[in-house]
């Protein structure tokens, strides 16, 4: 008797879940997005969820969509919490949802496994789990335009023509959860094949703006240089206690995580010289990026807070995640010969995605990233990264595109996906010839 | 053997090898130290005067700070913006008296403590929906707080000071000063005292509840606003923040519950231990260690002094 | 009363020390149940009991009285184990010890009533009263989880028992209902059916009419006068009211400022110099 | 009305100490049974099954641990999220070293670990409580999510530091694991459900569930009635640790499939917390309804604006739904501290008793 009004309440939302407007007309596509608007993380949400959406509804405005067909962007907030995520996923996959791009290790880790039974394609642009490269054993889960590994081979290429990285010692500083620690074996890796040593500096996901103690371990360990895997809050901190500890800037490189304008935004001149790698360009000074000032964000579609915010790091970053995907649904539909595609055929499109150089301009990204290439085996794509530095104001860049050190992590990676998929006995791989 | 030199011997070795660090890990450790206790003050001042123990103490040090950099983003002077934000407060603290602790009067303190658990999602929720939940750098320079630092040379070595780590030590003494002189000298600080002493008796003889618990809450409302200055000036406002807070629970077993000077000691005591503990022997445990040090040091205080430096022995009563 | 005929029929009665017959205004020659020694026990440098000794003797009612702040309370505390005395020894049933914890004092049959009822309020008055037959129910976790055989037939066994004493004190009607919204004279009877269903051999009761009608008191002597002289039980009771202490009690303690200044029967001690001055206020 | 015990007269103390003593109560709980085992399973979308249903039981499992702890037992505790990572990483180890034995018992016994591990943390409840205990179960949060992160071992040194639930079958279907459909999982999961609240029922009428309320109304007075409270407080954090552990191994192998340490952080204590205090404490019906809510209110905000066809962020509507749980904890707590439970047996007590408005008090 006593669950008969959860019961009740419960089939009203079953109900309610039914009466939601379904966006799978024949003239529009579905696209969610995963954001996290929330949480302890909210400040990079933010932006990237502004560019993701903006970049489509820029399609929508300008050329009434992909190949006449309209993109609807449904926003789903996950707050960066797996279980929500989860659920947004479980909500949403039924609406003909083309990808998922989950913004969150957790996240991500938890849909891989889900991916090949529903036929929905994980795009984790450069974060979740690095042995999702290897096109052979995830069919369904991509990796452009680099993996957390390849970025760090770059990483400790661009130290090491900047000195030489033998003999010296690398700190490395990281969020203690899952994406803090995924560099990690082949950092190890490489410390031996490069002959570097390394002290490694874990922030709890609690502690990230009480690093105190992590920095006064640095002091006392004196590397050469520091290399930081974090998120959110983490940065700013680290940034300034690394200034406060008289560590120079110009030695501590942050990964593509930690280099957005959020980030250095509560640091400001204080953060002078610090170094971060990225794959995408920053600023306005795109076409496209001028499309979506034009067509959306001056009509007011945007969510941007100001202008000014179009542009950012992140914000460029979250355009870039809707840019590949635009690109894969072109792809797919010239393969398919349909304008309104499936999961399936996004998966084929992600995987024969081809984005030269030639192409980005087309697009209005000349110079915006790296190619881009997938293959059935090769589900990162090109993999180079450069580095930009703060000049106290803004972001500039200072090296050319690093190529990652493929011979050496290709090899680990495709171990790794090994192990992940040798205790799943049902798991379905592909092969690539 | 080895284990038993790296935790008894080797890290005293290290310390007196190089003395100037370890004198900064101490003031690094005194720094954040007084951050707990600016946190555990708060606390300290409600759970006196009406015996709740305010989980909400952590959101309200960020709700406050949140004020303060969203009103001065909107373009309001950062003196006035800190005057605006002090009226926030006031409101949430009457506020709070009329809407939820009039109704709780003689509950349980689980109730208490529950009920401000609830607090916390509410301010959460309203903080984000107003001011958003990004992070925000605090306006450290327009409220004319120092920027910069001193180096100390020493032992052959460097102890650096940052300017607004010294100005943190400086204010929270004034504050705790300024609180000492108002529940000494002040008929409202009296009329306080008294009803921590007794609520009853205080009623008898005329001293208003209602208004003594709205002050109490202003009063650690201003003290979260100045945490929130200075925690914020360290690394940003942000929600991230308000886990921290709670660190404050451990200093308050350290301390005592009603006690000022023990929330001083206390945090102090978590801040410089933690720190050393950290520092000096949390790569024997693979470090990460002062996210529970503060709460197993409290735990085995627990079992030892339950009533804390400074509170009163407890006599259970049948 | 049908309970006679109740009682008989049911197992695990206390009539292993019940003494019918035998007149409990004089217990003369009966043997000692509980007998304390010099007992002295202090908070923190206060003194609240100073060299007390008495004993109480088996099937009597045995009153301990004295002004406010006497130390009959701390008295209680100290025999069902709440208190440890610094000083002295208490010995029941012939054994004595020192320290005890107060679930001990339980299961060695000493059982109590506040003198502010102390209910568990969240509970009906039956489970109330089912409380009191914790000690006496031995089914383990594994027949508990299932609920069914043993723990459900001792479950039942237990509930005749507890509804006889519900009978017993006149409380069916408020068997299923919350306790703590209960009047508080109910409350006190509730509270005294909770420690007779321990079937204590000693029953310490702190003040049970206090705050109670005349009617009420009335009805809570029948019940102490029954209790003692049909189950034989053994009575130790704190009470204000000297009418009902003349009337009930076999043989009275007096107290003052933690010290024994009489002991005897009704008459004795009404009649000593020392209890008089205490309870005008002399200066000693 | 129809809800009415009149004529049903109890002739024996068997009857009378039933669960559920009313025919009405009877015959809705196997209703409640026949929609949770057939109609849901044969006509909900998997969107129900697995994005309400699974999450819903898996919440009530654990607040009956906390309820048996904080609602039974009087003792509060801030640390459920890690004892339910007790039971989720006992479990992955479990299924790693014997990959032979069915999964769902290895879940069972995953709960036992927990129970350890409760009953270590619950030491220090012998000596202190209340607020103190309240702290000591925060250091039991942090130290044990330190060492989910610390202890490699525990997710078999994976780079990721996640653990990822293997794939597992039963009579050849797949329970585990990606391929597991929705309804396969649900019917597992409602199934344990059901008898582990059997049994929390059975236990907490019989004489070990009522040693706990007498610990946490009076338990000055319990230890006076034999009591000890070493073995009541100590039973209590075990039962109650071992539910949660269950919980949480459900949790990962039966709902998200794989998580990180974030899954059981503070956060997560005091959402079931959260349903526990509005669902009502010391009610076991009252965890079903607590979990029901709290899961199930934010799904319902976020689907009204669009039903309405109103453009409102996602993230705004989270910070409504945490406004509106944080003003009704308060609400509760002011209003009926015994939550949606006791407001049910208001509401039944006015149909027993209608049309007479004041005849229940």
């Amino acid at each position: 008797m006593s669950k008969t009004t959860l019961f009740t309440l419960a089939a009203g939302v079953l109900a309610a879940s039914c009466l939601v407007p379904v966006a799978q007309a024949q003239d529009s596509m579905y696209m969610p997005s995963m954001t996290y608007r929330t949480g302890p993380f909210a400040g990079g949400g933010t932006p990237f969820a502004d560019g993701y959406a903006d970049y489509f509804n820029m399609l929508n405005e300008r050329d009434g969509g992909i190949n006449g067909v309209k993109i609807v962007v449904d926003e789903c907030e996950t707050a960066y919490n797996t279980q929500k995520g989860v659920e947004c996923y479980e909500s949403t996959k039924g609406n003909g949802a083309l990808a998922y791009s989950p913004l969150s290790t957790g996240i991500t880790l938890a849909l891989i496994p889900k991916a090949p039974v529903d036929e929905i394609p994980i795009f984790s642009m450069g974060y979740g789990l690095s042995a999702a490269a290897a096109g052979e054993q995830f069919p369904w889960t991509f990796v452009y335009p680099a993996s957390y590994w390849n970025q760090l081979s770059s990483i400790l290429k661009y130290i090491d023509s900047n000195g030489g990285i033998k003999d010296k010692k690398i700190g490395f500083i990281y969020l203690d959860a899952g994406y803090g620690k995924e560099p990690i074996p082949l950092l190890d890796q490489l410390s031996e094949s490069m002959g570097f040593s390394v002290a490694k500096f874990p922030v709890g996901v609690k502690e990230m703006q009480n690093q105190g103690s992590q920095w006064l371990n640095v002091r006392k360990e004196r590397p050469d240089w520091m290399i930081m895997w974090g998120w959110g809050a983490m940065n700013p901190t680290a940034i300034k206690e690394a200034a406060k500890i008289r560590f120079p800037l110009d030695r501590f490189i942050g990964n593509w995580w930690a280099g957005s304008h959020n980030d250095l935004k509560a640091v400001g001149a204080a953060g002078k010289g610090y170094l971060a790698a990225n794959f995408s360009g920053i600023g306005q000074d795109y076409p496209a990026v001028q499309d979506i000032l034009t067509h959306v964000v001056e009509k007011g579609m945007s969510k941007v807070a100001s202008a000014d915010d179009v542009g950012n790091v992140l914000y460029n970053r979250g355009m870039f995640n809707a840019v590949v995907l635009a690109e894969a649904i072109r792809v797919a539909q010239d393969k398919t010969g349909k304008s309104v595609i499936t999961g399936a055929d996004m998966r084929d499109g992600l995987e024969a995605i081809n984005l030269t150089e030639e192409r980005l301009t087309e697009l209005g990204l000349p110079g915006f990233t790296g190619e881009v290439k997938g293959s059935c085996s090769d589900h990162e794509g090109g993999g180079s990264v450069f580095i930009q530095q703060w000049t106290g104001s803004d972001w500039e860049k200072v090296s050319d595109l690093i190529a990652p050190m493929t011979d050496v992590v290709r090899p680990m990676l495709e171990e790794a996906a090994e192990a992940y998929v040798s205790d799943k006995p049902d798991w379905k791989g592909q092969t690539c010839s | 053997m080895e284990l038993i030199h790296s935790i008894l011997v080797a890290p005293f070795i290290e310390m007196v090898a190089y003395p100037d660090f370890f004198l900064q890990v101490v003031w690094e450790g005194f720094v954040a130290g007084v951050l707990y206790s600016l946190i555990a003050l708060g606390f300290v001042l409600i759970y006196k005067a009406s015996g709740v123990f305010n989980f909400a103490q952590g959101i309200m040090v960020v709700f406050a700070a949140l004020a303060l950099v969203s009103l001065h983003a909107m373009g309001v002077p950062a003196w006035l913006a800190v005057l605006l934000s002090l009226g926030i407060m006031g409101l949430l603290a009457v506020g709070i008296e009329r809407l939820v602790l009039r109704k709780l009067v003689n509950q349980h303190d689980a109730i208490l403590l529950m009920a401000t658990i609830g607090l916390t999602l509410v301010l959460k929720g309203v903080g984000q929906l107003v001011f958003g939940g990004e992070p925000k750098p605090m306006i450290t320079e327009q409220l004319g707080l120092p920027t910069g630092s001193t180096d100390w040379e020493v032992f052959d070595g460097i102890v650096i000071f940052q300017h607004i780590d010294i100005a943190a030590a400086v204010i929270a003494v004034l504050m705790v000063m300024a609180l000492g002189v108002f529940f000494s000298k002040t008929r409202i600080g009296r009329a306080l005292r008294a009803v921590a002493d007794d609520h009853q008796a205080a009623l008898s003889v005329g001293i208003s509840l209602h208004q003594i618990w709205a002050i109490v809450w202003f009063a650690s409302g201003i003290v979260a606003l100045v945490t929130g200055i200075m925690w914020g000036a360290r690394s940003e406002v942000s929600f991230a923040l308000e886990i921290i807070a709670l660190k404050a629970l451990a200093v308050l077993i350290l301390g005592g519950f009603t006690s000022i000077p023990g929330a001083i000691v206390g945090g102090l005591m978590i801040g410089v231990g933690e720190k050393l503990f950290e520092v000096y022997w949390g790569a024997l445990f693979g470090s990460g260690v002062e996210a529970w040090f503060a709460y197993v040091l409290a735990l085995i205080f627990l079992l030892f002094r339950p009533q804390g430096l400074f509170g009163e022995r407890i006599i259970e009563r049948v | 009363m049908a309970l006679q005929a109740d009682v008989a029929e049911s197992d695990g009665l206390p009539v292993a020390h019940a003494q019918t017959g035998q007149s409990s205004v004089q217990p003369g020659g009966a043997e000692q149940l509980l007998k304390v020694e010099h007992v002295s026990l202090s908070f923190g440098g206060v003194k609240a009991v100073t060299d007390i000794s008495f004993d109480i003797l088996k099937g009597e009612v045995r009153a301990i009285i004295g002004p406010n702040g006497a130390g009959k309370t701390s008295m209680l505390n100290v025999i069902n184990g709440f208190y440890h005395p610094q000083e002295g020894v208490i010995s029941f049933k012939g054994k004595p010890r020192r320290r005890m914890k107060p679930h001990q004092a339980a299961a060695s049959g000493i059982a109590r009533t506040f003198q502010n009822v102390a209910l568990f309020k969240g509970m009906s008055t039956l489970d109330n009263i089912m409380s009191g037959r914790s000690l006496k129910m031995h089914r383990g976790f594994f027949w508990q989880v299932l609920h069914v055989g043993p723990a459900r037939a001792e479950e039942i066994q237990h509930r005749r028992r507890v509804e006889e004493i519900i009978d017993f004190l006149e409380i069916a009607h408020i068997r299923k209902q919350p306790v703590g919204k209960l009047p508080y004279g109910l409350q006190k009877r509730v509270e005294l059916g909770r420690a007779m269903a321990m079937e204590p051999e000693l029953l310490l009761l702190d003040e049970p009419m206090a705050g109670m009608n005349l009617e009420e008191k009335e009805d809570m002597s029948r019940f102490i006068i029954d209790l003692n002289t049909e189950f034989g039980t053994t009575i130790a009771l704190i009470e204000h009211d000297m009418g009902v202490v003349m009337d009930l009690a076999d043989r009275v303690v007096v107290l003052d400022y933690g010290k024994k200044i009489a002991d005897g029967t009704p008459g004795e001690v009404q009649a000593s110099q020392a209890v008089i001055d205490a309870y005008l206020g002399v200066a000693h | 009305m129809l809800y009415r015990e009149a004529g049903q007269f109890k002739t024996s103390y068997a009857a009378d100490q039933a669960l559920m003593p009313i025919t009405q109560d009877r015959v809705g709980l196997l209703v409640i049974l026949v929609v949770t085992f057939v109609v849901i399973p044969v006509f909900a979308t998997d969107f129900f099954i697995g994005s309400i249903m699974i999450p819903f039981l898996v919440f009530a499992l654990a607040a009956i641990g906390l309820n048996i702890l904080t609602g039974y037992a009087g003792q509060l505790s801030l640390g459920t999220g890690a004892f339910m990572g007790v039971g989720a990483y006992s479990c992955y180890k479990l299924a790693t070293i014997f990959p032979d034995i069915n999964i769902i018992v290895l879940i069972l016994v995953s709960g036992v670990f927990s129970a350890l591990v409760g009953v270590l943390f619950g030491l220090p409840s012998l000596r202190i409580k209340g607020l103190y205990l309240a702290i000591t179960t925060l250091a039991a949060q942090f130290f044990l999510e330190w060492c989910f992160i610390r202890i490699a071992w525990l997710y078999n040194y994976n780079d990721s530091g996640a653990i990822e639930v293997p794939q597992r079958k039963l009579f050849d279907i797949a329970i585990t694991g990606a391929s597991a459909t929705p309804t396969v999982r649900y019917l597992i999961i409602a199934g344990l459900v059901a008898v582990l609240t059997l049994v929390a029922a059975n236990v907490l009428r019989g004489r070990i569930g009522r040693s706990w309320m007498m610990i946490r109304d009076m338990d000055i007075a319990a230890e006076l009635m034999g009591i000890r409270p070493l073995y009541a407080k100590l039973s209590a954090f075990a039962f109650s640790s071992y539910y949660c552990g269950v919980a949480g191994a459900l949790m990962v192998f039966m709902w998200l499939g794989s998580a990180e340490v974030e899954a059981f952080d503070i956060n997560h204590s005091f959402l079931v917390l959260f349903m526990v205090i509005i669902g009502g404490m010391g009610s076991l019906v009252g965890c079903f309804m607590g979990a029901a809510f709290i899961w199930v209110l934010p799904i319902i905000i976020r689907a009204v604006p669009q039903m309405l066809g109103l453009d409102i962020l996602a993230a705004t509507t989270e910070h409504i739904a945490n406004i509106i749980i944080g003003v009704l904890i308060i609400f509760f707590l002011i209003v009926e501290p015994h939550g949606l439970a006791r407001l049910w047996q208001i509401g039944k007590e006015k149909l027993r008793t209608w049309p007479f408005p004041y005849a229940s008090t």
